[in-house]
């Protein structure tokens, strides 16, 4: 009794540590979700958090997609924004400055049109104080190959990635786009590339139509499915990603709750990532950290290290 | 602004399809401004997965009462069952444990007292109005015309005259008050007094129509628009608008839910805003 | 006043017909959520569907996965029940004089684990009589080529077809996966084999872990993910097939209600499949029928080809 | 065989996270069998997605009443929160509308009547077991043994005792009745009266002791199984279990819910049965 006691009583060891980036704890939010951290300010405590991840950035100004923008579906919803964005000028002279205040490491979300503009944002942002690594994006149309989603071939993702490391010192993870037909093809090209960690999964590919007026929900048409809906295929792609490549493994896609985020760290992810839950409960992620908490205490679990990739058969 | 995980203190159906919800919210009498609204979260589970917005109609609050209860805090919100949220908030109980987010966004500014104020509101639009003519009353001379399809779209227009407001109703079917559309009514009071301040909530075909006339008479206008939104605090961008001055080359998009949802007419770009009638009635 | 009473009361011509097999209405049952249709007898008067499709079938019998096959997700299910089924001859003598009852035409669902498989398949069921047409599910692994999924490559894909569509006359419906970059590469190949119409989709490629035992749910680890978590997926992929060929189309992807369906039929599928909202609802076709009609009526469409394709931007 | 769409008559809490549960069922007095269930569509949205399996405890009617109401037929299922079916089940209302699919499967046989009959209940295991207690008194003697962990898990043991069935109560923690587990009771009894027939349904460690016992003593043995259900109707082969002589390269599948869930012994394929414990407590 003395002993359980004692397990029970011990707060458990939450730190991870992915790409050299040192985490509090595994939850952080996903790029896209959590703007640049300040619009979540007065409902969580950005400090509690094992990273901040900011909305994607491109080198100028992005517009995005016309409205609507957004549609919900069965437990889940449908966007295209259309990445917009502020712009590396803005997001240094406005956004920054309240990261940096911030205990907790900044890992910045970006992306480009074509290869060139992918390795200019990364080589600004390559020695700028305060943010801790770069979270590619490479679910982008490369506007100079006809359109063809980088992130959808492996040569085109090995190329734009190997570019990128070249003007980077920093953590650089790459984000795969789930709609392909072999994920571990694309994980081993960035690894291949330099890549020092995978993040996924970005949003599946959909599409929603308004019966009575016969349009698509979406002005762009097509859109990004994300939420609870999906974290069945997500949960499979990192567990196929995490046993192609030596590289960590950050999941997403559908977490909102503790064990969401358990079923990524037991196939095998380092760190996961909480999306849309941020929409439907501003909370989620520090609701998600307690959990993971509580879930290690019951199950004696000292460091949750011991949690990742412990799966059984 | 802060997440509330707080309880239905009443659920009533005023007419046919609204209901007057009461929620228990500490803070909002000090925090809440006219204008402004919540974000509901109408079930525990993910489905429906978003929270859904909607102004508020009126901060109160319960005196402390026999049985030794507390003072109360609470809003009230006025909603039309249009959908799989609001079918399920119909449904939902005195006691029933939720989530409110709030109070959000900008909401109106009251302007030069000095001003006669006419509020516009089609069907459930007059919502963020009331709160809006409580302050106004205390300074200005304030007319609401309400406009609806039906007498059952007419709602808690004598709240407004009980503040002294003089209202004026019309429907489109003629079944209460004039029959035509609110902007006729609107049309005739600016021939008369085109310098007051216009608010307007309601339709976009309606609000499209009160900004053309308010322009005719370069009478000043605030409005306030429903945009389809995810997070509500500025995260998502889901929710933009087109702002004044706005182009393909050189965009500038508002926020609905933070730099709205009231804006001054002069902030937006009226050439395309008919395209924000497009807010989709969601997949489910 | 006249006119609209007119319209309102006269019933919509709701009959379509897909590779010269006529229907009744656009609504059958995907294979392997209605058995062999006599299951659902006593719910449903089979009469009144489209089509009937039916489980599976190999030329052996197949036994399927250990359990558990099947796993309850947000808003979906993941199965893994591995093709159980009886195997031609069992069909042929127990399942089929059941099936030559109904009046509605029999679509048979088959596959193989070789090109030869198949091809056998569908040479004895080309002559069988009251088999209205096949369709032919190639999401199943090739076991000579390694495993590859016969329906995630082009050239697999359309080297299985052909040599199918040398041994049957019938209806030829090919089933595609969506587990793939680009569906309109394989939609293409299939088209070019000479297949008579695409049927889509299947499911999506998933997986549950249950974080107690750190098991995967599912015996098999991984199954495949169905039901309405997954239909704006299925809208796209439909959508976009009906764009690269000019085959018909046959919608598949978490229908369980009229606005579903016609969600696919808008896009431009010509006929629609409804699959585990067979679990949840029993009678879920027959409310899927009925809404398309009264949807039809109300909006004042005389006959519901009309509304096939029509989707505005 | 039918999907009613019907409501519910009461739901009350019978002992800690145990709940009765009474829903109108027309034809089921005629239809329904001991060991047969119901698949229970807990919302009328997808999330639960699919239907829940529940034996049939009890078939009742209840007399017109003088508020001149008719006669109802209804059911009674006892079931246990567990997880997000049963948790939205335990607020579900007089009233509320539901749909229940039933009655379905294969129940008990009850076999030779001189036999001396012992029913052998694992917690809610016990709730099949009813029903064919009412069948059985009517020509056999019949004992009950009845065993959970704690007195919280003993439900309904006083019905049997009605019904003139003797009881046997052992509890894991000894807080009611005696203390270990019910398998123990049953070896003494079959060890004074080897020729009785067992009927047993419990969590599958139980079942499998039971087996053993019963094939030691070569005691006739039927059980009712538990599997992952998404159908209930033979149609989707996801509640399979490994039928006698089952080989990886001669597969013999038998389906829960059409061929059983009640099973005899020599049905099945005890080698590998303790898989079924795997029964997943689903993702959500
Ligand atoms: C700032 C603001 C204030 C509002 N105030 C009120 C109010 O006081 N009373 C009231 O009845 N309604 C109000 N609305 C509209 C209200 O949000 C929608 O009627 C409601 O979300 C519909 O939800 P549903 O689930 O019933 O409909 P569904 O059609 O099932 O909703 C699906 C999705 O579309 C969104 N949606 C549907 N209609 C609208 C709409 N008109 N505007 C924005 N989003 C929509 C929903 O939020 C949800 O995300 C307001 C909207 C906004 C943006
Ligand atoms: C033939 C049969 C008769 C049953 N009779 C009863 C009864 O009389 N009383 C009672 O309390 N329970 C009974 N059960 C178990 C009951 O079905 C589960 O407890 C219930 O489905 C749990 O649902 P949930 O949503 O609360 O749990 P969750 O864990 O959220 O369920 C997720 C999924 O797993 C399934 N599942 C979870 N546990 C079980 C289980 N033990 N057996 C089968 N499926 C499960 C659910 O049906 C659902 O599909 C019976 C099961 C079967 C197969
Ligand atoms: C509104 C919205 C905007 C997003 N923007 C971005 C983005 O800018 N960059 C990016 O890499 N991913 C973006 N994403 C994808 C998310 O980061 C995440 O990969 C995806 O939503 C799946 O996680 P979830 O199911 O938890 O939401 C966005 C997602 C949403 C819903
Ligand atoms: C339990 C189950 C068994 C299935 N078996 C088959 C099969 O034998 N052959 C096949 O082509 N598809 C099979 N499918 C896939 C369905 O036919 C359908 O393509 C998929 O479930 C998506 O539709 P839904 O979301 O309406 O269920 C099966 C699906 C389920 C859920
Ligand atoms: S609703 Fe998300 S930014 Fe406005
Ligand atoms: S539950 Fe579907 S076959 Fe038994």
């Amino acid at each position: 009794m003395a002993e359980q006691t004692e397990v029970v009583s011990k707060r458990p060891q939450m730190a991870v540590e992915i790409a050299g980036i040192k985490l509090k704890n595994p939850v952080m939010p996903a790029s896209g979700t959590f703007g640049y951290g300040e619009e979540y300010a007065p409902y969580l405590d950005l400090n509690q958090l094992g990273a901040i991840v900011t909305k994607g950035l491109s080198l100028k100004p992005k517009a995005g997609n016309n409205t609507p923008r957004i549609c919900e579906t069965v437990s889940g919803m449908l966007n295209a924004i259309g990445l917009q964005n502020v712009g590396i000028d803005a997001f240094i002279a406005d956004k920054m400055p309240f990261l940096q205040q911030i205990d907790a490491p900044v890992i910045v979300n970006f992306f480009g049109n074509t290869q060139e503009e992918y390795a200019e944002v990364a080589a600004r942002l390559d020695d700028l104080p305060g943010v801790a690594g770069l979270e590619m994006n490479i679910s982008c149309p490369n506007v100079k190959q006809g359109g063809i989603v980088f992130g959808t071939e492996a040569r085109a993702a090995q190329d734009v990635v190997s570019l990128v490391r070249k003007r980077t010192d920093k953590p650089l993870i790459v984000k795969l786009s789930p709609n392909v037909t072999d994920i571990r093809v694309l994980a081993r090209a960035v690894e291949d590339a330099g890549a020092d960690a995978i993040s996924l999964i970005n949003t599946l590919t959909g599409m929603a139509v308004d019966v009575k007026t016969r349009k698509p929900r979406l002005a762009n048409t097509i859109g990004g499915l994300s939420g609870p809906a999906i974290r069945p295929v997500a949960v499979r792609l990192v567990h196929q990603v995490v046993q192609a490549v030596k590289l960590p493994v950050i999941g997403i896609g559908g977490i909102a709750r503790a064990i969401d985020a358990l079923e990524f760290l037991i196939v095998g992810a380092t760190a996961v990532q909480v999306g849309t839950a941020n929409f439907v409960d501003p909370n989620a992620m520090q609701t998600v950290i307690d959990g993971l908490e509580e879930f290690c205490q019951n199950e004696g679990i000292a460091d949750i290290n011991e949690l990742i990739g412990s799966l059984k058969q | 602004m802060k997440n509330h995980k707080t309880i239905i203190l009443s659920n009533q159906e005023i007419a046919p399809g609204y209901y007057r919800m009461r929620i228990l919210a500490p803070e909002y009498q000090q925090l809440a401004t006219p204008g402004q609204f919540v974000m509901f979260r109408v079930q525990h589970t993910f489905l429906p997965l978003l929270r859904r917005p909607f102004g508020i109609f009126r901060v109160g609050f319960m005196p402390a009462d026999c049985d030794a209860m507390p003072e109360k805090e609470f809003i009230e919100i006025i909603y039309k069952v249009v959908g799989s949220g609001t079918e399920i908030m119909q449904e939902l109980h005195q006691g029933d444990r939720i989530e409110l987010l709030g109070p959000l966004g900008r909401g109106f500014e009251t302007g030069d007292p000095a001003e006669e104020k006419i509020l516009v509101g089609g069907g459930i639009g007059l919502v963020p109005l009331y709160m809006l003519a409580e302050k106004l009353v205390q300074t200005s001379k304030v007319r609401l015309l309400m406009g609806g399809r039906t007498r059952d779209d007419i709602i808690t227009v004598t709240e407004f005259e009980r503040l002294g407001v003089e209202t004026y109703v019309s429907t489109e079917d003629g079944s209460l008050g004039e029959q035509g559309l609110v902007t006729s009514v609107l049309e005739q009071k600016l021939a008369a007094q085109p310098k007051a301040a216009v608010f307007a909530c309601g339709p976009m075909p309606m609000i499209d129509a009160v900004q053309k006339i308010c322009a005719g008479y370069s009478t000043s206008l605030q409005v306030s628009l429903e945009a389809l939104m995810a997070c509500g605090v500025g995260a998502c961008l889901g929710c933009v608008v087109k702002g004044a001055g706005h182009s393909d080359a050189e965009p500038r998009y508002l926020c609905s839910c933070k730099q709205g949802p009231v804006f001054r007419a002069e902030q937006l770009d009226w050439s395309r805003l008919e395209q924000q009638d497009s807010v989709c009635g969601g997949c489910d």
